[in-house]
């Protein structure tokens, strides 16, 4: 079997000036917070994010908004950071901004190989605009479509070797569709076991999904 | 009593025994304080769990409701990732949605998530909520901070949903929207039609059985 | 809480001519075997029925076939009961052959309030017939729209009182995806437990779908 | 050496380590018996899991392959529900899916669905298998029962899938399905370009480098 595990200056090589990147969480809750300070540290720019909210400004992907190594946000929700809104003012970051559900949809369509969904979600609203409306049975719908990344940044609660993945309760959100939807993805994890260790009917992302494990007690 | 502590209570009184329920953030998190005796509902919560406990109740970071407070799960609670989690609010498994709002009008529409040029914040979940809730219920306060009225003929910030709306509570009364405008059906305590009417642009019809408002005296 | 436990006879009380029923199972693994058997002995009639194969003639929904009850049947597959073939080709009985991936998706959207999904699968193929063909970015989808039923009968190993419900292996199948995808939902299951007793972060289906819950060991 | 063990041990030349894998009813479950040393895949079953183990090893009639037959779980395997399962079926996750087939062509379509009005067992999950995996092979015999070809210019049955097929083994060789048309670059010992040829009714052309058919002496 492939040795999933690495370091995180290993996994800082896979963080490059443009990539689409998606990360996990919710208001920091869920978010693979070493690997998201690794780009930090890495200094990399003009990143197009995927994530559910801007977090707070200190936490989770919050830090690369302050940090200004975002040149595109796509999220539902960026009120908790106000300086998000600072830089979409100033015309400094573009912000998408994609209702909460159909941003899980669009996530999922990515990595489903779906072209996208129709959903009544934003129909009448600003949404719809620049979107193809299709109308089905009778009702109009928004055509959305996927979103798929360079890279995606998870957080789960335990792996096993094989990277099979076990989330924590409200932390798990955004993470397990992520890990579909990007070309490596990356998962910290806060305890190791070995393969076999985990009851497969109890395994929440499957380990083919993964690609690389980042163990933060360093294992 | 507060206006908000009204609305809250006046909610509450919309939430059946059984209901799955999804409560927004801010002043509709009040609503489950005020839950009339043996009413048990099921709260969903959008980050991903259904079985909200109490706002406190935990210290676990990882039991958070979506406005990010330490809340706790109750017995027969479950988790689920965001996909599923909207498959249940925009697939009509939640019964009711308690939302706030910036405005709202005699048509249902509601805006609460932008005022151009101001704030953005963000939709967040609020767009499936209104499309897929059996039943959205506004809960706001009657008039904005400098006085002017919320319940507009047709509101002018970006909506959030068209023609979503069943129910507005506020601090004055209750309104249903109904095909032909917008009801009032209970009035508060003290308060004259009259009042309602001057704090109000949207046209208002009087019901012939309005009453005063329920739960909160 | 409501008390969603029910007998054979009270389960029955839902099955009713020309009702739309999705079955859970896969070649009848994972299909509830007492309230097919329930079906059959209520000798309900014009069924349609959404299921992903048609099993084998004395198992799972296969006995529904046999037994003339069904008069459409909406599956990917249908080759392991000759009877389903057989009435097919007859004329007795209407066979709608969908991909098992967009199965899975159709059922998904219905549960899901989506209007429908972009797909691949089947496009060149007689699948595209009478269907909407929607070009997205250079490539050509076919539209698949929602599946939905009157009822749903589904198999868990294990269930709460609360309807929350735990899998077994390969019995998983269509089961969670249907549980949210008919007016009615009705679980056969081995065990019933009290509530609390399942860990939140185990529960494969949220109680919230689940009616109602039929205890094979007569509990 | 039998014709079927001839295809199933060619074809699993064709795996790598690591790969996720699907194989089909029939011939393709073959395939995993022939598997190189050093070698590992990931079978997935699209009945709702990964880590599929060897038919028979297990007693558990919950834990079958798509088949039906009972097959074991390896340690690292999970299981998942259908939706998940297509999933990683069309969201380009299994690296090779193996296949059985009616009928392929020079175009790389294929037919392994239906005759019309003699066989409609439907399509199962080949037809998201052929759009989804990243490579397909056709793992069949070379002709049909009859002696008719089965590689033909064009398939008249029913398609599973349009311009899909990357690679076809027959117990007569292996053949590419290229841009220029279908090229044999295996051919099985014994066997001359002739035969296969007269076997044959899609175009051939004829690699210069062919070469012994692999893993079948």
């Amino acid at each position: 079997m492939k040795n999933k595990q690495l370091n995180i200056q290993q996994a800082s090589e896979y963080f490059k000036d443009g990539m689409t990147v998606m990360v996990g969480g919710f208001l920091a809750v869920g978010t693979p917070e070493r690997l998201v300070h690794a780009i930090v540290d890495r200094g990399v720019k003009d990143i197009t994010l995927i994530t559910n909210d801007t977090a707070v400004p200190d936490k989770g992907v919050g830090q690369l908004i302050v940090n200004r190594q975002v040149k595109k946000v796509v999220a539902s929700h960026i009120g908790t950071n106000p300086e998000t809104g600072k830089q979409m003012i100033a015309k400094e970051l573009e912000v998408e901004l994609v209702p909460q559900g159909t941003l899980a949809e669009r996530i999922r369509c990515g990595g489903s190989g779906l072209g996208g969904v129709l959903t009544l979600t934003g129909v009448g609203t600003i949404v719809e605009e620049n979107k193809r409306k299709i109308s089905v049975d009778g009702k109009i719908y928004l055509l959305e479509k996927p979103l798929h990344a360079d890279v995606a940044l998870i957080k789960a609660r335990k792996a096993d070797t094989a990277g099979n993945l076990i989330y924590d309760k409200a932390a798990r959100n955004f993470n397990p569709i992520m890990a579909m939807a990007a070309d490596v993805v990356i998962v910290e994890v806060d305890e190791l076991v070995e393969v076999g260790e985990i009851v497969p009917d109890e395994v929440m992302t499957a380990g083919v999904l993964v690609d690389k494990i980042f163990c933060v007690e360093g294992c | 009593m507060k206006a908000k502590e009204m609305i809250a209570r006046r909610a509450a009184v919309e939430l059946k025994d059984g209901d799955v329920v999804n409560l927004g953030i801010g002043l509709p998190t009040l609503v489950a304080n005020y839950l009339p005796k043996g009413i048990d509902v099921m709260l969903e919560s959008e980050n991903g769990f259904i079985g909200l406990g109490s706002v406190g109740e935990s210290t676990d970071s990882n039991l958070v409701n979506a406005g990010g407070q330490l809340c706790g799960i109750i017995p027969g609670g479950a988790m689920f990732d965001s996909a599923m989690s909207f498959s249940l609010i925009r697939g009509g498994h939640v019964d009711v949605t308690v939302l706030g709002g910036l405005q709202t009008d005699q048509k249902g529409n509601l805006a609460n998530w932008m005022v151009p040029g101001k704030m953005v914040p963000g939709m967040g979940g609020a767009m499936d909520l209104v499309i897929g809730a059996k039943k959205v219920i506004v809960a706001m306060e009657h008039c904005a901070k400098d006085g002017s009225a919320k319940i507009l003929k047709i509101c002018n910030l970006p909506l959030t949903g068209k023609g979503v709306v069943d129910l507005i509570v506020t601090e004055l009364g209750v309104f249903r929207v109904t095909e032909k405008g917008l009801l009032l059906t209970e009035i508060a305590p003290g308060v004259t039609v009259e009042t309602v009417k001057g704090k109000t642009e949207a046209d208002l019809i009087i019901s012939n059985n309005l009453i005063s408002m329920k739960n909160v005296s």
